[in-house]
């Protein structure tokens, strides 16, 4: 069984009367790459804050490395972090910048210089070490960062939006880029951020927070294919929530009253009742249309409403009768269009697409706080 | 609209440097005091740096100036880095420092030779140095407060998750990313305790610092040697003004 | 023919020493959705300032509905304005904010009532109107901003990248708003943006710009499938761009040496010479593999590195014999898995999938400046 | 260390405020002057009101500081409105300005002194008034800074993009933003211009400001009632500055 590296406990952090985390419990493996994700606000980086030790929990612990670190401060705890706006000192040089975590260790300077200069060929700015941080570009001064957090070899690295005030295009190369520093420093990573798609594309483990609790923690798949409430699902993004009565059951599915039809849902290990309004989550991209969805088991009839260009894929809006609009998502080069814009195209999609979320809140609307 | 702006600044600085000006143009005239300007010359310049009583009072005023720049630049900077965080009360205590700029200058230099008389403190150049720290420190705290930009505050957390402790953030962080804020907070300091007279003049008994000095020769006569006197502290103050702005500035 | 709302003649922007716009021309037609499109401190907001008049040029000239306002100030350029931190008046209401710039035309009470009341349907916040902004979350604030700015009816609506502080999922949301808003109120809307995704879900018209000039402007799907240089190829993310060198023509196609073998590319109106060294850019989602790639013109074989889910799509890491990696985008419930990590697999694509970039800097690394 | 930062402040701001607490004390005492504390009376503060040299002063200082503080507003506002443009030699102008407060107010009031004896002004109240408005005016200018937020230039811009020409700005978006940090100004300068003697001291001829009457007394003979009134002008001050404070930073 793999090891816990951080362990966070019942933590709770409050300000005055706001309750930024609110009695959360976690654990990450020893070597694996959590994600802490959710939208601003949610408390995500305070936790990382409290792990590193820049901010006091009002109540829990935490524990690296097996060690309760309470009382243990920044300096020994043998993390490092990488902050939003990088967090270079501007009176150092590159060098300088990541030598300061080995000096602080009492290390000899030729070690010293060995270990700096491996690890900005690791990064990949070997030939920059003599500038000064205002010298640099973003993604450069990005890479700066990294090295100077990598360079001490903490137990944990943790990662504060490191990508945020990047462009975008940056921002997806070097995704690549500290995804592969992971894998081949077998350090433990802690990541937060807002961005979905940069959680899918480095997290082992996703720990998806909301208003200072955690409303989801898995696997990206898990997360994608069995969101567990409404806020999960919407935090999905092309996810259709249409809202559902339960009529009934046969063989092993859920009968749902969608208010144009009947739609179905597999069966679950703890099943709704009757009468009982619940969502059906449906990926956009799951939805097929015209002839592919007569074989489905779900059947329902739209009218396209619109159609978005996205470049790899195009957005197809659909209404139903009663007004709902149903998103589908397909690749650009699948080269089907459904019909002009006002004609009516036939919707389906497989029984084991259908998401039943059975969530206690589960009928806040989507749209909340917005 | 922007020359309207032009023409105002260039007219409200020539009015406050025509007084400055004009007492220059007479501590190098050789008839002194009265208006028909005579000749250019030193004299009155040679004949203040002949005047002992004078010239002791520089000496005197430079002394108090230098230990009231250290003591200011120390506690402002251990104010301005306490004021920093949050919490409960930081704004009152930081208006109770301000205070010091506000409350009448007078009246605090009497209170405090009151507070002496009562102590049983005699009155003397040291005497007048703790009015000389508390005119001086709401402004250095003013300084040290703008240096503090809020990204020092992330290199600090960045330097502890790198391991450093309190002492090697402050020598290898603030220490050098505040230098030129120090240095500036200093000169200021100096530069007003150089010029302060209404708060020292009641503590100083016999030990005139040069601006009581001056107001006490003049209460009996103006002589044209305290023009050449006053043309000089303001050149001094001015270059030690400029050096704080480009110490303070240059950074950014 | 469509009338011209926006003539942008000639246009350069120096600071010092600084080219911040460096001589672009463009036209917005009448009731058209342009967006400026390119990396940050490409010039794209200060082109829109200059529009605003809220920056004057150093040389060109702006015609907005015919009228040559180098001489006019902001105030009666018949524009508005959205700004990216939405620059609500902080102390007046919702409705006060909104009456603004009716007030500055002078509008009886009666009719300003009625209108704000009317833009504040539009924009679905009226139950918020006597409220200030500080009480309102972020999404709420930019519908405000929109409100305030729509209201007046200006000729041309300028966009700063309004939602840029806002969060992934709402951006996503108030995207379809604000193209709804376009599509019902007929206005010229210039928006500043650079998210892709962003500008092809909104715009009839892109005008990609790079360190003050224009690289490529058009349709989105004329940017997204005629590329005219390897900056817009890099910038639209998941394409691949190949070096290869021509070796000749054979009927209606440019044979091109990839280095690992031959590839085609169909020929060209300006045909480049063979010994040439080009691009081929390959858009990922246009890669089969396995068995779909046998039956396509251009074939090569690749190496399983990377396989990573991305929600609704999954990209594939390929990579060449000569270490070229190449990304492949599948829709992730297509169901293929192209075997294990380290194992080959055939690529493939179409003859009409390859682009070949002739614009004379294709020869810049894509990395540049990173 | 948070413990050792509190202490250090109690005993710093403690420090500060005794001897004006000692002047407090004695001017409720009916002995005057010296140590024993006798009785409690408000004996002085009556001497004060039945003394018309006093009260007169009292009312000169009043009339000058209200001008002052109209003018220093004024002036301020204009100036930091100029100064919060990027423009060449913007901050070599800040700086001409800020000298205000670091030159020594002695040799600025003698050279004003000397200034007016060439065009022949005679010395009078408001023979004092240009010296107090550029002494009150770095401090209004910098208050006037801070407040100008970079927001502030946002919401203009977003103003003028609505059809809002630059009066409406003024009336509509600086002058309601800007009201308490203007009020502050305000404040601030009229609590600076009342407690002011060393620059005016030479202009004012007979028309003694409250700073400068007590200043002439206590040349010759220290009497209770300066106590009182030392008490009375500190308290208004802290007033005031309580007020300043509380307007300035309402809105954040």
């Amino acid at each position: 069984m793999a090891q816990s590296e951080v362990i966070v406990q019942n933590l709770t952090k409050k300000y005055d009367s706001v309750t930024a985390v609110d009695n959360i419990s976690f654990t990450v493996e020893k070597g694996s790459f959590c994600v802490l994700l959710g939208p601003s606000g949610c408390g995500k980086t305070t936790v990382l804050k409290i792990i590193a030790g820049l901010l006091e929990p009002t109540e829990g612990a935490i524990f690296i490395h097996g060690e309760d670190v309470r009382e243990v401060p920044t300096y020994r705890r043998n993390i490092s972090m990488v902050f939003q706006d990088f967090a270079l000192f501007p009176h150092k040089t590159v060098e300088e910048n990541v030598e300061f975590g080995l000096r602080m260790r009492k290390m000899g300077e030729a070690e010293r210089k060995r270990k700096v200069q491996a690890i900005l060929e690791v990064v990949g700015i070997s030939e920059l070490r003599k500038r000064y941080p205002a010298q640099l570009s973003g993604g450069q001064q990005q890479r700066v960062a990294l090295a100077r957090s990598l360079v001490v070899e903490p137990a944990v690295l943790l990662l504060d939006e490191p990508l945020g005030s990047l462009d975008y295009r940056l921002q997806k190369q070097l995704e690549v880029e500290i995804k592969r520093l992971h894998r081949e420093l077998k350090m433990t990573f802690i990541y937060v951020s807002h961005d979905l798609s940069q959680a899918f594309a480095m997290a082992d483990q996703i720990i998806l927070m909301n208003r200072g609790r955690i409303e989801q923690m898995g696997k990206p798949e898990e997360i994608y294919y069995r969101p567990r409430s409404v806020f999960v699902a919407g935090f999905l993004g092309d996810v259709n929530l249409i809202p559902v009565q339960v009529k009934g059951f046969d063989r092993n599915r859920i009968i749902l009253d969608a208010g144009v039809g009947d739609v179905y849902a597999p069966q679950q290990e703890e099943n709704p009742s009757p009468g009982e309004e619940v969502f059906l989550a449906v990926h956009a991209e799951s939805i097929s249309l015209e002839r592919e969805a007569e074989v489905c088991e779900n059947r329902l009839e739209g009218m396209l409403l619109e159609e978005i260009f996205q470049g790899s894929q195009i957005i197809y809006t659909l209404q139903l009768k009663n007004k709902q609009e149903i998103k589908v998502l397909k690749q650009s080069n699948s080269g089907r269009v459904p019909g002009r814009i006002g004609s009516p195209v036939p919707i389906g999609w497989k029984l084991e697409d259908s998401i039943l979320l059975l969530a206690p809140h589960s009928k806040r609307r989507v749209k909340d706080g917005i | 609209m922007e020359k309207l702006l032009r023409i105002y600044l260039t007219v409200l600085i020539l009015f406050i440097y025509l007084p400055i000006f004009s007492l220059t143009v007479f501590s190098f005239n050789s008839g002194g005091l009265t208006f028909p300007f005579k000749e250019l010359s030193l004299e009155w310049y040679v004949k203040l740096l002949q005047s002992p009583k004078l010239m002791e009072a520089v000496y005197r005023s430079l002394k108090l100036a230098l230990v009231t720049m250290i003591l200011t630049t120390v506690l402002s900077f251990m104010t301005a880095y306490a004021l920093r965080e949050r919490f409960r009360g930081r704004l009152f205590i930081f208006y109770l420092f301000i205070l010091g700029i506000v409350i009448p200058g007078i009246t605090y230099g009497l209170g405090t030779a009151l507070f002496y008389q009562t102590l049983g403190i005699k009155k003397s150049l040291w005497a007048a140095l703790p009015v000389h720290v508390i005119w001086t420190l709401p402004f250095g705290i003013l300084i040290m407060l703008a240096g503090f930009d809020p990204k020092i505050q992330t290199y600090e957390a960045a330097a502890k998750t790198l391991g450093g402790n309190n002492w090697a953030i402050f020598r290898e962080i603030l220490l050098p990313l505040l230098f030129p804020t120090i240095l500036g907070t200093a000169l200021f300091a100096f530069t007003l305790s150089y010029n302060e007279s209404e708060r020292g003049i009641f503590l100083l008994g016999t030990d005139n610092t040069i601006p009581a000095e001056i107001l006490a020769q003049l209460s009996a006569r103006a002589t044209p040697e305290l023009y050449a006197l006053g043309t000089l502290s303001t050149v001094f103050s001015i270059l030690l003004l400029g050096l704080t702005g480009w110490l303070v500035l240059r950074k950014s």
